[in-house]
């Protein structure tokens, strides 16, 4: 009772005011300590830690879906230890939420890892006016262009007159209105849509039925094709809506390649790849890959 | 200046839309500098978005306000285990990075259960098809299965293909397959082509309504003639030094 | 036979721009009629949306942003057009950065359209990262505290369209509208096993794979690309509109003949290569 | 919690999870595994034999793999290609998009070489790191393609839109086209274009018995006992639900079914 007094004294649920800022410099702290620990662990041990750690991220979901939710029943009397283990994995389901707050905040935290790896290319093409050096250049300009106009879109400056602040927030939402649905978007559409210029020349130049297998690949895909789009339909319009004929129609013959033939195949890639998964899995959550660059020393 | 911005916001972003999406086009001429500059500008503008949404929808409503303005002051232990990240640029330390990146696959891997049994035992189930109802129905139920156990022995490797049965139906399972690629070839064709689609629709419906108002302007049109002269100027010339050095240039 | 060979080392930019006037002429016509066949799964969808009671929500999880917006678009505004008019509230959440505000403004477009308000009728939640299988399972326990608002900073108990959503109890529907791979996440961690129906409408590049789980009941129906939209559209009482939908459909019509004419015709003069012994790179292995 | 309550699911994943580590473990013990030959690795000799024949390069792309489980089972079929090229004296030119994977592919390379005995055929220049842009990077294998004439290309790693990029320009410059990828999207489009394709699983296989990994190799057989599990499942299923649907006509089938349904059937959910 008393140490419960002490520990909710020592870490209450919210603290305000100054204390608040010292609370999370001590919880800096604290945990710039413990990750002084871990970076002095001496190399022998560490490959032991990332699979201790891989271990135990895994055992959250398995044991949450894995033991009993409910005492189990023996005769008349319940399994000894069984209320236990089913309020534990209760428990563990309760904490779902909270499970979610921390690795939605954790990986988020992850976002500057690929813009780091950016910086530091583009940085050096522009030291070293490396060919080409002013993309590089468009780069920064345009990923602090449209960071800084969001800021300030969205708060006011502080210690501005209203109408100055005014001013530039009603800028910064224009110039980001134009930033993104002018380029963000279009230039990502036509990036993707490149593909499609790429498809056009391949089925001219590269798409042969070079074998019987290619064959009928190709004769599915153009069968397909067709009934897939308003064409296909009007192809064969002139059969009937119903009656025996109605399943030669193409969109029908289409649709029975996609619910029956095609449906199978895709279930036994899916059989393959569910099972390849769990292997891999396993593989992984029990640190059992081998060869040459899962056994470097770390 | 910043009243026009605002009214004419939307005119600019479609200029803006059309300019990056011809920038981008010139690609399919030649591989050429505007390309490059369009595709430097995008990668830029992308981080930079995504920084900036990460925090204002994620890590400021989430991490930031509970912390620093309800008073939840252990999130900042979240900051240091975020900050593991960021090891894996550090020669020595680098292994740091592992800890947490191997939290993050483990915690995935562990899904692996729950998913294996949700996601598949449906599957399992529904492939459970009865050989009953009029003869359509038997004939589709027979095609499945034959397809599925067919195509399921070609991903067979611990067995050698040798015995006649296991032979005969791993190679009609190769044939099988190619109908589900049939499907999925067809299916990608048009996903592809709908995107291109969905920029015509943007280059006739949004863009040229707004070439057709500011054709009222005079120096609108001025403009316009001078930069298509300048554009027939740029591809003759280029045209004309790539006969010059009589090389055929590598299509892209 | 030597046409069809010369044929072969034609440019590719005649074919890219002969694409391009191809497809311009039904964007630019911008027909009105939809097409005549609905496929049962785009039913089945329309039918599930169609259902939900009163006291329910749609959750609209978008996974894509502007790369796909000529596919997901469509499907994501049909789909709000058909739960406006039935007064379906519904809450959209975003797994892409870029996607956050294009589906904010899809929303947008159509609530004009329609005189719907936001906040009463449907609410936007944002941008979410990290492990989707945490947020799933967090989200079906407790929905407020895992969504805490939205991409205002409006708190969800402000907001009277979700208002009353505690947990998966709530959720009516579930709806993926998706360019990339999380359909998996979504029926292992909420809709299986708390038999929520699922609407898959992804990219058609994804939807063949689809097929298992709607034969296994696990997806209660799809919109495949701006095709299913398409459908879609005739469904919710719009067959007679012209809309981008329905142009793309057409106009997809003439790529794919386009499409199966060159890949004809370049199989032809592949033929007539090999029948005058010409070698045109590549030989049959194996 | 109805969905906790299925003895199957325990039956099921444990078999499974047991014959993935039963195999695996008794593989790293050194027990002998058997895997079948794949047909696509008899291609690639016959490629590197083309390549030989004409005198020219040989392209290795690797994807935008990066160094995942699929990036390094592409390094180890690359290895088994470097080598073979090198007792023929064949250049081998690699482009990667990934900076991290370019050094272990550089080390791979090295390796082979030396293995073969011919450490002075490695061409530092061969293994090139071009850049991380998706299309940059295709451009830029693109233009080998031309440059260097290349009389055969392999495909092996993840692969993106990028795949038809290259297939076709490989089919343009007469390179015979081996592709093996598990992104079973791009599958289509290799099989279209290439002379020989890997499809999806046959990928892992395929490492599996080019690098002899144990743990690979284990893991392989394991999973065909549980793709075996799965079919047996399947079967016993179709005979109980068909049996069931005849019992309006046969009425004697009710005892065998009330079996089928209580020890069998009702353990997987069926939509009907």
């Amino acid at each position: 009772m008393m140490l419960h007094r002490i520990s909710d004294a020592l870490f209450p649920v919210a603290v305000h005011g100054r204390l608040l800022w010292v609370y999370i410099a001590a919880a800096l702290i604290v945990g710039v300590l413990g990750l002084a620990g871990l970076m002095s662990v001496p190399p022998r041990y560490r490959k032991l830690v990332v699979a201790g750690i891989t271990f135990l991220g895994g055992l959250y979901f398995s044991l949450e879906f894995l033991l009993p939710h409910q005492p189990i029943h023996v005769g008349a009397g319940t399994l000894p230890g069984s209320a236990g283990v089913a309020h534990f994995a209760e428990g563990l389901t309760n904490a779902k939420p909270s499970v979610a707050d921390w690795a939605m905040i954790i990986g988020s935290f992850a976002l500057l890892l690929g813009t780091s790896n950016l910086f530091a290319i583009h940085g050096k093409a522009v030291k070293k006016r490396t060919p080409g050096w002013y993309n590089s250049l468009a780069f920064f300009i345009s990923f602090f262009a449209i960071m800084i106009v969001g800021f300030l879109k969205d708060s006011p400056i502080h210690g501005l007159n209203y109408h100055a602040a005014h001013t530039i927030q009603s800028a910064s939402t224009s110039l980001y209105m134009i930033l993104f649905n002018g380029f963000v978007q279009n230039l990502d559409a036509t990036m993707f849509s490149l593909i499609a210029f790429y498809i056009v020349s391949a089925a001219y130049r590269a798409f042969r039925v070079r074998s019987a297998e290619a064959g009928l690949m190709m004769g599915t895909a153009g069968i397909i094709m067709l009934g897939l789009v308003p064409v296909g339909a009007w192809l064969t319009s002139w059969l009937p809506h119903t009656g025996p004929l109605a399943s030669l129609r193409l969109e029908s013959i289409t649709y029975w390649l996609l619910i029956w033939p095609n449906m199978a195949v895709q279930r036994a890639i899916e059989f393959g790849l569910a099972i390849g998964w769990v292997a891999m899995s396993l593989r992984i959550w029990l640190s059992l890959e081998r060869g040459s660059f899962f056994d470097r020393q770390l | 200046m910043v009243n026009w911005l605002a009214a004419h916001s939307t005119s600019v972003a479609i200029w803006a839309g059309a300019l990056c999406t011809f920038g981008i086009y010139t690609v399919l001429y030649k591989e050429n500098k505007f390309y490059r500059f369009f595709e430097h500008i995008f990668i830029g503008l992308y981080g930079g978005y995504g920084v900036y949404v990460t925090w204002a929808e994620v890590l400021y409503p989430k991490w930031w306000k509970p912390m620093a303005e309800q008073g939840q002051w252990w999130w900042a232990f979240a900051a240091v285990v975020g900050s593991m990240f960021y090891f894996m640029y550090s020669n020595k330390h680098a292994w740091v990075s592992r800890v947490i990146f191997g939290m993050f696959m483990g915690f995935a891997a562990g899904g692996i259960f729950r998913e294996f049994y949700e996601g598949y035992f449906p599957q399992i189930g529904s492939s459970m098809k009865p050989f009953t109802g009029g003869y359509a129905n038997i004939l589709s139920v027979l095609v499945f299965y034959v397809i599925l156990l067919a195509a399921m022995s070609y991903f067979f490797f611990s067995f050698e293909h040798k015995h006649p049965m296991i032979k005969g139906s791993a190679a009609a399972g190769r044939w099988f397959l190619m109908v589900g690629f049939g499907a999925m070839f067809g299916a990608t064709v048009m996903g592809r082509m709908t995107l291109f689609i969905g920029r015509l629709n943007f280059i006739i419906h949004s863009w040229a309504p707004e070439v057709a108002t500011d054709w009222h302007y005079t120096w609108f049109k001025i403009a316009s003639v001078a930069i298509l002269v300048l554009a027939a100027a740029l591809i003759s010339y280029l045209a004309f030094r790539a006969s010059k050095s009589g090389k055929t240039e590598a299509p892209e | 036979m030597n046409l069809l060979i010369k044929l072969q080392n034609i440019d590719r930019r005649i074919l890219y721009v002969l694409v391009a006037i191809v497809l311009s002429v039904p964007v630019i016509m911008r027909p009105s009629k939809h097409p005549d066949f609905v496929f049962p799964e785009v039913q089945h969808a329309y039918d599930t949306i169609d259902s939900v009671k009163p006291g329910q929500i749609v959750l609209l999880s978008t996974s894509w942003g502007a790369g796909t917006k000529a596919e997901n678009e469509p499907q994501t505004q049909a789909l709000m057009r058909h739960m406006f008019a039935k007064h379906i509230k519904f809450a959209v959440m975003s797994w892409d950065p870029a996607g956050s505000e294009i589906t904010f403004q899809s929303g947008e477009q159509v609530q004009k359209d329609v005189h719907a308000t936001y906040g009463k009728d449907w609410v936007h939640l944002g941008y979410k990262t990290g492990a989707a299988n945490a947020i799933i399972s967090g989200l079906a326990e407790n929905f407020p505290r895992v969504m805490k608002q939205d991409r205002k900073g409006t708190p969800l108990s402000e907001l009277p369209a979700v208002s009353y959503v505690k947990n998966y109890k709530q959720i009516g529907v579930v709806v993926d509208i998706t360019s990339v791979g999380l359909m998996s996440y979504w029926i292992s961690y909420l809709t299986t096993p708390k038999h929520i129906p699922l609407i898959y409408c992804p990219t058609a590049v994804m939807s063949a794979s689809a097929y298992p789980y709607l034969d296994s009941g696990q997806l209660k129906g799809m919109l495949n690309g701006v095709m299913g939209a398409v459908q879609y559209e005739t469904l919710i009482g719009r067959g007679n509109v012209a809309t981008d939908a329905s142009a793309t459909s057409w106009a997809l019509s003439a790529a794919h003949i386009y499409i199966i004419l060159l890949i004809l015709l370049g199989n032809l003069g592949y033929l007539a290569a090999k029948r005058a012994g010409i070698h045109t790179g590549g030989s049959r292995l194996g | 919690m109805t969905d906790f309550a299925n003895p199957a699911a325990y039956v099921v994943e444990g078999l499974l999870v047991f014959f993935i580590l039963w195999k695996i473990f008794s593989a790293r013990r050194g027990q002998d595994l058997f895997i079948r030959r794949i047909p696509g690795l008899s291609v690639l000799d016959e490629a590197v034999g083309r390549a030989t024949e004409m005198g020219r390069p040989m392209l290795y792309a690797p994807g935008m793999s990066g160094l995942d489980i699929v990036g390094l089972q592409s390094m180890s079929i690359m290895s088994h290609i470097i080598k073979r090229a090198a007792n023929y004296s064949t250049r081998v030119i690699v482009p990667l998009c990934d900076p991290v994977l370019y050094t272990v592919a550089e080390e791979v390379a090295k390796d082979a070489y030396a293995t073969q005995g011919v450490p002075e055929l490695f061409i530092p220049e061969d293994i090139r790191y071009l850049t991380n842009q998706q299309f940059a990077w295709a451009s830029g294998v693109v233009g080998i393609q031309h440059r260097e004439k290349i009389a055969t290309a392999f495909y092996f790693g993840a692969y993106a839109a990028e795949a038809l990029i290259l297939a076709e320009n490989g089919q343009m410059v007469g390179a015979i086209q081996v592709a093996g990828t598990p992104s079973i999207i791009q599958i289509p489009f290799f099989l279209a274009a290439c002379d020989y394709t890997i499809i999806g699983d046959e990928y892992y296989a395929a490492s599996a018995y080019l690098s002899r990994e144990p743990t690979l190799l284990g893991s392989l057989v394991g999973q065909d006992y549980g793709k075996l599990l799965m079919i047996g499942l399947v079967l016993i299923g179709v005979v109980g639900v068909t049996l069931v649907a005849l019992q309006t006509r046969f009425h004697a089938l009710a005892g065998v079914n009330h079996v089928f349904n209580e020890y069998f059937l009702k353990y997987f959910p069926r939509s009907t």
